[in-house]
């Protein structure tokens, strides 16, 4: 038996909302960043599904656009974690719930 | 490509996946996280896409998990006062979940088999790297570059 | 006869998988796996155990001593001694250690050592899994020790165990950056990320007896040298043991460890280094090839292996010689100077590939790397006195 | 090799320049680094010089011819080039022969300064810029190149800037070779308007090939003049030649290099260069811009060796004897032997090097004292300077036989002697050799005869460094008539594209004899009224000299340079004065309430649109922002600063959106 296209969607959704979770439910910094990338690899994993599943293209695109969103992905840990060390250095706390300082 | 194989890989990911969402101690998390993204890349490698597997692990495990590992270390004196689980997060996150698949299993054209197809070398993603994807190549070295830069400087001690 | 010889390992296997014929696809490719696995191991285990006594033996003979002679001939049979006593002591935890992680950052470390001796050919036809982008896995593989070092460190719940790690992982990193960028000149030139390719491209022989191995080239031995430094480092070996130097952190990230796990790390650090050694001889010293072509019908993997022990030589040669530096020399070492080197043996490749590959890619390419190491000397102020030393104290 | 030379041409003067560029950017302790670029730079340039040189010594006549466009307007491309003929190639080896040796000596010269690595910067500077300028094939990338050199003089003339005397000669050296540069460019426009090339050959179009110079017709003689202007600035030709006695100021190897050997030889260059411009439409070999030469020239020559006597400036003796010789060589373009001239030019840049060098030896030795009448008994104190300086001045003088001045002198006097056009410059000429050998003599016993006065108490000889220089241009001085001597003219047809011959009977001419009579006369002459000069009070200078005694008339107006300086100060510069004070006169009471009346009017427009803008644009402004806060108050609430609300919400548009497309289908 081979899987379908399917069988990686609804798994490549479920780490998806796995991700949402940890982003939502999480109070601290850099849980939500877990969760952001693992939202990520989920978006990675649909494009390489969607680009083995699909018509065959050279360059191969669905290949080519996981790479890149795997460097922008690296950027945006280095940042991310970054300004959760400065802002921690600043506040003396990661949890995002104390971090209000834009409540209009 | 068996479904067995992707399916038991699809499990241990799952479960490390939701491990790191769910544990209470940060290292734990960041190491399931790790253990779950070895198993993303094991679904790269079922599809046939190895190079970007061998990049996932190298960037995520080699760069990222140690990045996320040292913040933690930073920041230790933050662990533990985690308040109880946000509730209409877990829900939300449920939901969006439940739509995405009714949704996938709708759609009727995904439920296909996979085509043969020539496997994608090294070679290949360089040639194509390096010919159409020259721009966006070089914008992802300069972002990097600015990241790398972004970072010291967030980081870097206020001097009073 | 002797391509006989040479391919005996191969033959072997063949004539063992002949026995599962009848049996499905999947069955045979485990089985083939499992013997490559398992011949990978043997070898492997058994040079750690030579190597560890003989590298007891060499340091004593450096430092005018005689080293290990009391158990079986010649001492040779000192690890064996060595096993039985790491596996009946007491397996010590510490109270208070994150249990799991703890256990775990031993078996980590120790497969993914193992892993990376994978990809690397042993000899005509021996490369135990081809895999299209080799050297990728290799570093992909071997960038997980960083993490395992760490959880080591982190769940010992020891300051020494995490100042080490911490040592340990600044040092990788840092020195992990070099290690790549000194292998991309030889990916470049090749034009493939598979170690069969490269060996196979350092096969010819210049009139007929210097052999084309890419350290005869200027870009080639600078490349190696920075690779080898690097990989060094990325062992933690003398000079660069910092991270485990027993006189200053006990024994850095191992230090709650005991036992087998502490064996464990043991047998890993050797590991690691004969997979850097080998991967140094597949990309520089032309792999399983024979240094002379009249000396090619001695079988490939003795040509490896002979390559591989005399880097491994060096290596404890080294261990002998140099006293450790300092962390912050270490550092100051990759950024400023190894860092820039190697992007600079990148472009000398480039310039000898555009030159032409033969004399006169050669001559320009040594200009390149003169230049840039003659204004990398001059920036760095290599002749700059010493600041009067200041004791700084823990505050 | 020297294919591959010919081929990069450009490589010669952009070698030093580069250097240049490298030391300027080091920082300033580095003298050794300086150093050792610069001279490796200078070397760099001697080598492929000499490979440059070598394809012309196998050819006669050869010449090598390299264009390229520099860029182009409309359908009109101006173009650059390189050239490499016999003219340009004996500069090329002189300028790096001469320059290397006077950078080594500067090495040792300059040890002390502080400005050590500026001073080797300017200097390669200098030396790209002057290789630039002989082997350029267009007249306007050798303006290019003629400007750098100025440039480089001006900043090596006020190299320590600290000293006024010095800024004040470095700006008058700028301004004056200006004003000759004035007429060059304008010769230039106005060939460029007729030719419509400034390129010297290309293939028979270039300007000073038959095609082009038959387009100038009546005006080559204006032309001529006017690029003849920029000679005689450079060249410090007669009424502009006040900055180059000034221009000793500099340091001594940069009097050696540029005020003596290379720059100043510019201009006798450019009028060998563009000599079938001068010689147009010639009536047996005489022109009108031809016959304004010659004339400038004697003048020249005359005046500053008369000047050059009465002078106690060590180097400023030098300086007027460097005018006086320029005028020889213009003298001898001007009569019909260029070859001739430019045999002078390059025998004169290795004795002048040598004497300036010298000088600076002297200089070097006597603790920076620069007054020949505080010097004295120097001989055995400073064997090596005193022998090679002796060999320079009797080189200079025009020693026949031995030494190279001699046989140039007599070739340009046995050119001028046949000059249809009059005789009287001959004449001169030899009352030039003369006064050249009296005043040389003069300097000697001055300085290395007789008794030790006040500066030369503690003298010493210089490093090694500095007097191994001296010995190789001594050396060079000597040796170099081997290739100029009558029997075996070999430069000569070098030059003019000749074959040579070997004739040893031609050695001896009647020229020789006479010029034999005339030096002896003027070295006799010198001996006879300076008899005394060097025996004197040891602790006072010599003050009273001899010529004085005897002359104190003629010796003032001698001493004080003919009062030139005076009259120009009389003449242009009060007129220049005038005018200014007259435009800032006028700036002030005119052209400025004119100003002022314009602004008045922009000021009442200003008031009356203030008041519109007030009264009517500001209320509705204000209204609108009012209205536009209390719209941002109200959603401005929304923002709770919980970034896991945002998240949430977005999640909950994602999914609206998910749900909203899944009842589309």
């Amino acid at each position: 038996m081979t899987p379908t296209l399917q069988l990686f969607l609804v798994i490549s959704a479920a780490l998806f909302s796995i991700g949402l979770l940890a982003a939502l439910s999480r109070r601290h910094a850099i849980f939500i960043l877990i969760g952001i990338e693992m939202m990520l690899a989920a978006a990675n994993l649909n494009f390489v599904a969607f680009w083995r599943f699909g018509p065959q293209t050279q360059p191969p695109i669905g290949v080519m656009i996981a790479i890149f969103s795997i460097a922008i992905a690296a950027a945006e840990a280095a940042v991310g974690l970054a300004l959760v060390i400065a802002v921690y250095r600043h506040y003396r706390t990661t949890n995002v719930d104390h971090l209000n300082q834009l409540k209009g | 490509m068996s479904s067995a194989a992707v399916v038991i890989i699809a499990i241990l990911t799952l479960a490390a996946a939701l491990a790191a969402a769910t544990l209470q101690k940060l290292m734990h998390a960041t190491l399931s996280f790790a253990v779950a993204l070895v198993g993303v890349a094991g679904l790269f490698f079922l599809l046939g896409a190895e190079f970007v597997g061998l990049v996932l692990v190298f960037v995520y495990i080699g760069a990222v998990a140690v990045l996320i590992v040292f913040t933690i270390l930073l920041t230790r004196r933050d662990v533990g006062k985690e308040r109880a689980a946000n509730w209409g997060g877990a829900f939300l996150a449920v939901a969006v979940f439940g739509g995405l698949t009714w949704a996938i299993l709708k759609t009727q054209s995904v439920a296909v088999v996979a085509p043969h197809i020539r496997l994608v070398t090294v070679k290949r993603i360089g040639e194509a790297l390096m010919t159409s994807y020259v721009w966006p190549l070089q914008c992802v070295g300069l972002l990097l570059t600015a990241a790398l830069i972004g970072a010291l400087v967030l980081v870097m001690e206020e001097k009073p | 006869m002797s391509k006989w010889v040479d391919q005996i390992f191969v033959y072997t296997k063949h004539w063992l998988l002949t026995w599962l014929t009848a049996a499905p696809g999947w069955i045979i490719q485990t089985v083939s796996s499992l013997i490559n696995i398992f011949a990978l191991l043997g070898v492997f285990l058994t040079l750690f155990a030579v190597m560890s006594v003989l590298e007891r033996k060499i340091l004593g003979r450096i430092q005018n001593r005689y080293g290990p002679n009391r158990v079986g001939p010649f001492g040779l049979l000192q690890p064996v001694a060595d096993g039985i006593k790491m596996l009946i002591k007491e397996d010590i935890v510490p109270a208070r250690a994150d249990k799991l992680v703890h256990f775990m950052a031993p078996i980590l470390i120790a497969a993914a050592a193992i892993l990376a001796l994978g990809v690397i050919p042993y000899g005509r036809n021996m490369t135990p899994f081809t895999i299209d982008g080799g050297i990728l896995f290799f570093f992909a593989v071997g960038s997980t020790t960083e993490l395992a070092v760490f959880m080591a460190g982190w769940g010992s719940n020891n300051k020494f165990s995490m100042l080490g790690a911490m040592r340990a992982i600044a040092q990788m990193i840092s020195y992990e950056l070099p290690l790549i960028i000194t292998v991309l000149p030889v990916v470049m030139v090749v034009g493939s990320l598979t170690p069969d390719r490269i060996v196979a491209a350092q096969a010819e022989y210049t009139f007929g007896f210097v052999p084309r191995w890419f350290v005869f080239t200027p870009w080639g031995t600078t490349a190696f040298i920075l690779f080898f430094v690097s990989g060094l480092v990325e062992s933690n070996r003398t000079p660069f043991d910092v991270p485990e130097g027993e006189s200053e952190i006990v024994a850095g990230h191992m230090t709650e460890y005991s036992g087998f796990k502490y064996a464990t790390f043991f047998m890993a650090e050797y590991i690691g280094m004969f997979a850097i050694t080998g991967l140094a001889a597949t990309l520089f010293l032309g792999g399983w090839h024979s240094p002379v072509s009249a000396l090619e019908f001695v079988p490939s993997y003795v040509w490896f292996f002979a390559k591989l022990s005399a880097l491994l030589f060096v290596y404890i040669w080294l261990r002998g010689t140099l006293p450790r530096t300092r962390i912050d020399q270490i550092m100051n070492f990759a950024w400023k100077f190894i860092l820039p080197m190697s992007f600079t043996c990148v472009i000398a490749a480039a310039v000898w590939h555009y030159a032409g590959r033969g004399l006169r890619g050669w001559l320009w390419s040594l200009v390149v790397i003169a230049i840039v190491y003659t204004a990398l000397s001059m920036l760095l102020d290599t002749q700059r006195k010493f600041a009067p030393r200041v004791y700084r104290f823990a505050e | 090799m020297s294919r591959w030379i010919l081929d990069h041409l450009w490589l010669i003067p952009a070698v030093p320049f580069a250097v240049s560029l490298v030391i300027l950017s080091l920082p300033n302790g580095r003298h050794k680094s300086a150093a050792v670029l610069a001279v490796a730079g200078q070397i760099a340039a001697l080598v492929m010089s000499f490979f440059a040189f070598l394809p012309t010594l196998e050819t006669p006549g050869f010449r090598f011819v390299q264009n390229f466009t520099w860029f182009t307007f409309g359908d009109h491309a101006l173009r650059l080039g390189w050239l490499v003929d016999p003219l340009a190639a004996v500069m090329l080896m002189m300028i790096t022969l001469v320059g290397l040796c006077i950078f080594v000596f500067s090495t040792g010269y300059m040890a002390g300064d502080k400005n050590f690595v500026r001073f080797f910067a300017y200097l390669s500077f200098f030396s790209g810029a002057m290789l630039g300028l002989v082997i350029s094939n267009s007249l306007l990338l050798l303006f290019i190149c003629w400007e750098l050199v100025g440039l480089a003089s001006y900043l090596l003339i006020g190299f320590w800037m600290g000293r006024p005397s010095a800024a004040a000669a470095a700006k008058k050296a700028f301004v004056t070779t200006r004003i000759g540069d004035l007429g060059f460019f304008l010769g230039l426009l106005w060939l460029y308007g007729r030719s419509g090339t400034l390129l010297f050959y290309d293939g028979g179009d270039g300007c000073l090939e038959k095609a082009g110079l038959t387009m100038l017709g009546a005006s080559a003689t204006f032309i001529a003049l006017l690029i003849f202007c920029g000679a005689m600035g450079k060249s410090g030709q007669f009424p502009l030649h006040v900055w180059l006695p000034d221009a000793m100021e500099g340091p001594t190897p940069v009097s050696a290099l540029i005020h003596a050997a290379t720059m100043v030889a510019a201009g006798v260059f450019l009028v060998a260069r563009a000599y079938p411009i001068f010689s147009l439409g010639a009536i047996n070999g005489v022109t009108p811009s031809l016959m304004v030469v010659v004339w400038i020239g004697v003048i020249t020559a005359l005046m500053a060796a008369l000047i050059a006597i009465a002078q106690a400036d060590i180097k400023r003796i030098l300086a007027y004897s460097t005018i006086s010789q320029l005028g020889l060589m213009m003298v001898s373009l001007g009569v019909g032997g260029v070859a001739a001239g430019m045999m002078h030019l390059l025998a004169h840049g290795f004795f002048k090097a040598l004497l300036f060098l010298g000088a600076g030896s002297v200089i070097h030795g006597c603790h920076g004292e620069q007054d020949i009448r505080k010097m004295g008994g120097l001989r055995w104190l400073m064997p090596i300077t005193f022998s090679t300086y002796a060999i320079g001045m009797m080189t200079l003088s025009g020693v026949p036989l031995f030494f190279s001045g001699g046989w140039t002198k007599e070739e340009i006097q046995h050119v001028t002697a046949h000059w249809p056009a009059s005789r009287l410059p001959y004449y001169i000429l030899l009352i030039g050799v003369v006064l050249t050998a009296l005043y040389m003599t003069r300097q000697i016993i001055y300085v290395f005869f007789g008794d030790r006065r006040v500066a030369s108490q503690h003298a010493h000889e210089s490093p090694r460094v500095m007097t191994m220089p001296l010995i190789a241009l001594a050396i060079c001085a000597i040796l170099f008539s081997i290739v100029l001597t009558p029997a075996w003219p070999w430069l000569h047809d070098y030059l003019t594209g000749t074959a040579a011959g070997v004739e040893l009977v031609r050695l001896i001419q009647p020229t020789l004899f006479l010029s034999l009579v005339l030096v002896g006369a003027g070295f006799a002459l010198g001996i006879w009224m300076y008899r005394k000069a060097g025996v004197q009070d040891r602790q006072r200078p010599a003050d009273t000299d001899p010529l004085e005694l005897a002359q104190s008339q003629l010796f003032r107006f001698l001493e004080n340079k003919m009062w030139i300086d005076e009259l120009y100060a009389r003449t242009i510069i009060a007129f220049s004065w005038m005018s200014a004070r007259l435009s800032d006169w006028m700036d002030r009471h005119f052209w400025d309430r004119l100003v002022r009346g314009f602004g008045g009017i922009g000021q009442l427009l200003g008031i009356f649109t203030a008041g519109i803008d007030e009264r009517g644009i500001n209320a509705g402004v204000d209204e609108t922002t009012v209205g536009t806060r209390g719209l941002g108050r109200l959603i401005s609430a929304a923002h709770s600063g919980q970034i896991q609300t945002y998240l949430s919400v977005i999640a909950i548009g994602a999914l609206a959106l998910l749900l909203f497309y899944a009842w589309l289908a």
